[in-house]
């Protein structure tokens, strides 16, 4: 896939219209979250909204992606405890007399479509219990793992099935 | 260790002459200690001024009233610092905006895309916070010039694309403001940089507005190491 | 009440001490940079907790600062500094 | 006792810095140098302005000098991290025929 | 809508400033903009000294009292160093274009040279508001903060000319003045810590001396010589004043160590008189005298033309340290010879190396020894230089002379006259480097080969002479300036004039 | 009130040992890739228990999305500088420590 | 208050051991990474010093420039002082071999 390596992204005044709305209500509430009930902020608050929506849309070129809520009150759950799981696990290995690790790499293909989705899953690989994703490569992900006797591969299944759900991803598509 | 050319910073050998600097050095060090153990901590210094007049000052924040009202002549100075080192730096270098061999990887791109507009957001909310709080024109204006080479490394090179005159246009926008002002003051029988009373709060966030913005290409325009669009042909 | 939280912030800065090892051990120039990584994430952390031993809000513009541009001097360092296969010994393992 | 700690601290700062501005060769560590030596200024003077909580309002003004500082001093960091740059770029050409024309390595 | 008549004093900051801006903005209109601006400035400071010889005035900017505010503060030595900076800011700008139009008009490498250009005009525009808003400055803070602009267009001017020496020493030029900066900046802390105000005439008021304003004072003194180039720590000014552009060296040479030099001689004169020792003074009267001997020895023996009058710099700024230990003793006004001198020698010093440009330029190098013929070329060029070599001698009319006859007359009359000596030795050397250059210049040899002489600019060669014979004729006029010092002197609170 | 303000502090203790265990595997663990997992993994559950432990001390929702903002961000900028110096590395050709 | 005092006896000494290793050290790497660590404890100094203002300038330029800046300027040293060692050790190479691999450089 050839990378993409325009620097900004005209979309179409459609698009624009569709996806202006939305990225401005983000914006506008994280503002919203920085400066708190403050009238006259919005003085500035509006144009830098303003900006940063332009901006964000200048940067992406793909379509927005879309989350299911479903999917998100599954998947945060899931991503606490794992995340949990994997900090606990690291104070293990690292607190104990004699570091218990046994690391290699693996190397996963991946069905997520490219773009936001993949990299959230490579992102999110590395907050897991026991990996670390080393490289991304087309739809390989190539994974460190601390322990190899590890089920990496069940892991990473399950990662990418609540991926697949949270960005509506249809998991029937072709997977190697 | 390894990155050092051994002629450069190797281990030197002994010279009487550092010996000597180093002794001096020992010797400034115990007056300057001496000296700031027993000097007395000089009281007040100006807070009960600042408190006086801060409610003339336009701003709540007693840092920003000190750097834009009570002695705004030395930001305007220092802005124009921070302009003469971008000029500086390009009429030293060109910037070359060099394609690394490797490709940028999209996580790098992705996580770009997300953080470059809430970086801007966030100035923005600096420079709103500077005029209650901690913050201003300066702290967004980093952070503003952050957002720039964050993007400048991702290998978006915006810089080149900005069209030469815009470009110019964004750094001299502080500057210009902020002498606009200085100078527009003077008129009706104030002195330089005398706010009309009443009227220097929205004065001074419009200064601080547009000198963020400023600083932000500015720094920048550090970063990118030279003046963008290769050669002088421009104008 | 608010000793505490200084209590805990002064165990985070025992930590970022502690860190600093790895940046003279080396041995290859990205543990070095991880070590500022650690320093950004503890520096948020000690921020939040002062800002709660201070009573002192504005600390949370500092940890948002901090945090939004944790990443910056990490992509800068792999992009700029640590990139190009040169097969020196500069920035590769231990020689 | 909080305010002399850490003027003692800029001071120390201030000539390791001064020190290592004399006795370093290197370009980019004589940059560091002095930044490490101004960050020793700031911090004295804001040091000296620090007061405790209980002790009411802290003078504004030696931390919006501090800012002016700061930012003056980031500036022309930046300009001579561009013009160290320059010289080694520059100087290549010369010093590389200077070398290869047989004389003995120059240290520097 | 009425501008009030008090707001001219801000006119020499705020013209060049703006003029600066819009250089940057537009490479067309530069030389315009900046011509303009040097214009205003200089109507700007003629009116300044019309109104200003009844007595000092103060202005404070932004409306606010002096212990918040800044104040902006004019008398006798600020206006003189004023009017000097407009001066020979005119005449360096009328060359400038000269210079630039001469080296585009012969095409080697075109595009630096555009760039060259380009930049050159908005770095000097801000480079002379910064200096004009240092002399009209009466704030120590708002002191470093211009010291630090000016240090940095003038690090970047001296880079300009692109080639790797240039560049070395621009380098080195811009460490040594933030370590300058630096230290004056210490000092400038110190004083708040122990006076809490940054304002000239309330620190003077609290006179009080007290260790921690001794350590001050030395810290800031320190960092000023420094950038002042005085003996010992002169070492990074040949090089960058060398391998400068010429109209950049006579900048660097004629107005920029000025600068400093001027901030030094307000506190040790104005401010601190009180702190100020004998010792101390009596030291830095001999590294003055160091310095006029081993400049002058220096600039001897050098070979190369550009060398020669950047070493005559570091001699000849000796004179004004000298002066100190005269000056302080002396309750007549022999300070003004220190500003007289400084006067002469920026005009002589800023028509020298524009002579040396343009020898330079017409024969693309500066060896002394290869320099003979050059009257037949370049005339004026030469007269320029033989001229501005007489101001630095300190031949009678001359403007080098009032200031050398004032430190003479003073040194005897104290009977302190081995200061005295050291001041007609300095003279008796700075001829022999001056005769040196001179005789080649216009001892026309007989087997001079035909050379083929390029094109003369009026631009290149008129403003440096312009400038020589301002420095000669400043001895005719000596009383005028003397008055302009003495109206100011009512804000000067000399030592030997009942100073609190 | 009480009963959040100790559930709090709880969570910030517990927060502690993370950040401990993570500066403690920095020093120990054998190689880089290692030391990221070191660092990522226990640093973010570290933090995220403080975090979560202040806002539940905290007295305003604003303050709240405030905090988690401030997670998400070290959240996003500490994976994705994970992955990008694990990735110049293995373009660099580090071999992974393995168990001899 | 003694828990307050030792926070910024750590910090001090911290702080001050860090420049003196950034000054001392020979890598100038390791120098560059302990100088950005260097900005980061220094904006807790601020804070400690009740100068928010300071501590966030701090912040932002201390994270977000000065350290990319001395990246990208080592980088850009370190590539031409390799170049120069490249050409150095074989001698054969002229003057287009050597502008040829400049221009790889910089297109």
């Amino acid at each position: 896939m050839p990378e993409d390596t325009r620097i900004f992204n005209f979309c179409s005044f459609a698009d624009l219209g569709r996806r202006m709305p939305l990225r401005f209500f983000l914006f506008s509430l994280v503002w919203f979250v920085l400066t708190g009930y403050d009238g006259a902020g919005w003085i500035i608050g509006f144009p830098a909204v303003l900006l940063a929506a332009c901006l964000s849309l200048l940067l992406s070129p793909s379509p927005g992606i879309s989350i299911s809520l479903v999917g998100a009150c599954r998947f945060i759950p899931f991503f606490l405890r794992q995340s949990t799981l994997s900090g606990i696990d690291v104070m293990r290995r690292a607190l104990s007399p004699r570091p218990v690790i046994n690391p290699g790499l693996v190397s996963y293909s991946t069905f997520l479509p490219e773009g936001a989705a993949r990299v959230f899953f490579v992102n999110t690989i590395s907050l897991l219990p026991g990996t670390l994703s080393a490289d991304l490569h087309d739809n390989r992900v190539t994974v460190h793992t601390i322990d190899r006797d590890q089920p990496i591969w069940a892991n990473m299944q399950n990662l990418e099935l609540h991926i697949a759900v949270l960005l509506r991803v249809s998991s029937v598509k072709e997977k190697k | 260790m390894m990155m050092s050319k051994p002629g450069i910073s190797g281990r030197r050998r002994f010279d009487p002459f550092l010996l000597l600097i180093f002794l001096l050095v020992l010797l400034l060090t115990l007056i300057l200690a001496r000296a700031v153990c027993t000097l007395p901590m000089g009281g007040e210094g100006l807070a009960g001024e600042v408190a006086r007049f801060q409610q003339q000052s336009g701003v709540e924040s007693p840092v920003t009233a000190v750097l834009l009202n009570f002695r705004g002549y030395d930001t305007l100075l220092e802005v124009m610092v921070l302009l003469l080192a971008v000029i500086g730096v390009w009429s030293l270098a060109t910037a070359s905006f060099v394609k690394n061999s490797f490709a940028t990887s999209p996580v790098q791109i992705s996580v770009v895309r997300l953080l470059a507009p809430l970086m801007c957001l966030v100035a923005a909310y600096l420079v709103r916070q500077g005029t209650h709080l901690a913050g201003g024109a300066f702290q967004g204006g980093a952070v503003l010039g952050a957002a720039g080479v964050l993007l400048l490394v991702t290998e978006l090179p915006w810089l080149s694309v900005v069209p030469s005159l815009l470009l110019r246009i964004g750094l001299l926008l502080g500057p210009l403001c902020f002498l606009a002002v200085a100078i527009l003051c003077m008129f009706s029988g104030r002195q330089l940089l005398q706010y009309p009373s009443g009227e220097a709060g929205w004065i001074v966030l419009l200064i601080e507005s547009a000198c963020a913005v400023s600083i932000g290409l500015t720094l920048a325009s550090l970063f990118a190491g030279g003046r963008p669009g290769g050669d002088v042909s421009d104008d | 009440m608010s000793r505490i939280y200084i209590f805990f912030a002064l165990i985070l800065l025992a930590a970022i001490a502690a860190g600093m090892v790895r940046i003279l051990r080396g041995p290859t120039a990205a543990d070095r940079m991880m070590v500022a990584q650690l320093f950004g994430t503890c520096g948020v952390a000690i921020l939040l907790l002062l800002a709660k031993g201070l009573d002192n809000m504005v600390l949370l513009d500092i940890a948002l600062v901090f945090s939004l541009l944790a990443a910056l001097a990490t992509m800068t360092f792999v992009r700029r500094t640590w990139q190009g296969n040169d097969g020196e010994g500069a920035d590769g393992y231990p020689s | 006792m909080t305010n002399l700690l850490y003027s003692l601290g800029g001071v120390l700062l201030f000539t390791m810095g001064f020190f290592a501005l004399i006795a370093c060769s290197h370009p980019l560590r004589k940059i560091l140098a002095v930044n490490v030596m101004s960050t020793g200024v700031f911090l004295i003077l804001v040091a000296s302005a620090y007061r405790p909580e209980s002790a009411g309002n802290i003078d504004p003004l030696p931390h919006a000098m501090v800012l002016t500082g700061i930012v003056v001093s980031v500036s022309v960091t930046a300009l001579a991290l561009v013009l160290a740059c320059r010289v080694q770029e520059t100087s290549n050409l010369a010093f590389l025929k200077q070398q290869r024309n047989g004389s003995e390595e120059s240290g520097e | 809508m009425m501008l009030e008549a008090s707001s001219l004093i801000v006119c020499p900051v705020i013209v060049p400033l703006t003029a600066g801006l819009l250089c940057f903005l537009s490479r067309r209109t530069a030389f315009f903009a900046s011509l303009s601006a040097c214009l205003a400035n200089l109507v700007g400071v003629c009116l300044l000294l019309g109104r200003s010889l009844s007595g000092p005035a103060s202005y404070h900017v932004g409306g606010w009292q002096a212990p918040l505010g800044i104040t902006l503060r004019i008398d006798g030595p600020s206006l003189l160093m004023l009017l000097m900076t407009a001066v020979t800011g005119l005449g360096i700008t009328l060359y400038a274009r000269g210079y630039f139009s001469f080296r585009i008009f012969f095409p080697k490498r075109i595009a630096r040279h555009e760039r060259q250009e380009r930049f050159f005009w908005p770095l000097w525009m801000l480079l002379l508001a910064a200096l004009n808003a240092l002399f009209l400055s009466a704030d120590i803070f708002n002191w470093y903060v211009t010291l630090e602009m000016v240090s940095v267009s003038a690090a970047a001017l001296a880079a300009l000319s692109g080639k790797p020496a240039s560049q070395i020493a621009a380098f080195r030029y811009l460490l040594v003045s933030l370590l300058g900066s630096l230290s004056y900046l210490l000092g400038v802390v110190f004083v708040y810590k122990v006076h809490g105000v940054l304002d000239l005439n309330m620190l003077r008021a609290c006179a009080g001396g007290g260790e921690g304003m001794h350590l001050a004072l030395a810290l800031m003194s320190v960092g000023l010589m420094l950038k002042t180039a005085l003996f010992p720590m002169h070492f990074w000014l040949p090089p960058a004043h060398a391998n400068a552009l010429a109209p950049v060296s006579a900048i660097l040479s004629g107005l920029v160590v000025k600068g400093s030099f001027y901030i030094l001689f307000r506190l040790w004169f104005d401010v601190f008189p009180t702190c100020v020792s004998p010792a101390a003074l009596n030291l830095v009267g001999i590294l003055g005298a160091g310095a006029i001997l081993w400049g002058s020895v220096q600039a001897i023996r050098q070979q190369r033309l550009k060398l020669l009058v950047a070493y005559s710099t570091v001699s000849q700024l000796g004179y004004l340290f000298i002066a100190f230990p005269l000056a302080y003793l002396q309750n007549d006004g022999l300070w003004s010879a220190v500003i007289f001198m400084a006067l002469a020698h920026s005009c002589a010093k800023s028509a020298m190396f524009m002579a040396s440009g343009t020898i330079f330029l017409h024969f693309g190098h500066d060896r002394i020894n290869d320099l003979a013929g050059t009257r037949k070329c370049l005339p004026v060029t030469a007269f320029a230089y033989a001229i501005a070599g007489v101001n630095l001698m300190g031949l009678p009319p001359s403007g080098g002379f009032i200031a050398k006859w004032l430190l003479l007359s003073s040194s005897l009359a104290s009977s302190r006259w081995w200061w005295g000596i050291v001041v007609m030795v300095g003279s008796l050397l700075s001829s022999v480097y001056v005769f040196r250059v001179v005789s080649r210049l216009f001892v026309v040899p007989e087997d001079l080969p035909v050379r083929q002489c390029l094109p003369r600019s009026p631009l290149l060669e008129w403003p440096a002479l312009v400038l020589a014979l301002i420095a000669l004729l400043l001895g005719l006029v000596a009383p005028y300036p003397l008055a302009v010092l003495d109206a100011g002197r009512i804000s000067l609170m000399l030592s030997g004039g009942g100073g609190p | 009130m009480d009963i959040l303000h100790n559930a709090g502090m709880f969570f910030i203790i517990l927060g502690l040992p993370f950040f401990l265990s993570g500066t403690v595997g920095l020093l120990r663990f054998p190689d880089i890739f290692t030391r990221l997992h070191a660092l990522t993994k226990a640093d973010n559950v570290g933090l995220g228990l403080i975090i979560f432990g202040l806002a539940l001390q905290s007295d305003s929702w604003l303050m709240v999305a405030r905090l988690f903002l401030i997670w998400l961000l070290v959240l996003i900028a500490s994976s994705a500088s994970c992955h990008l110096v694990a990735r110049c590395a293995m373009q660099k050709k580090i071999q992974p420590w393995s168990r001899p | 208050m003694t828990l307050i005092m030792l926070f910024d006896i750590l910090l001090v000494a911290t702080l001050l051991w860090l420049a003196w290793r950034l000054l001392a050290t020979e890598d100038i790497f390791k120098a560059v990474v302990l100088f950005i660590s260097f900005g980061l404890l220094m904006a807790l100094a601020w804070v400690r010093m009740r100068a928010p203002d300071v501590a966030l300038a701090e912040a932002a330029l201390g994270a977000g420039l000065t350290g990319p800046l001395f990246l990208s300027a080592l980088r850009r040293m370190e590539r031409i002082r390799k170049e120069e060692r490249r050409v150095d050790t074989d001698e054969d190479r002229d003057d287009d071999v050597k502008a040829g691999n400049k221009r790889k450089e910089t297109i």
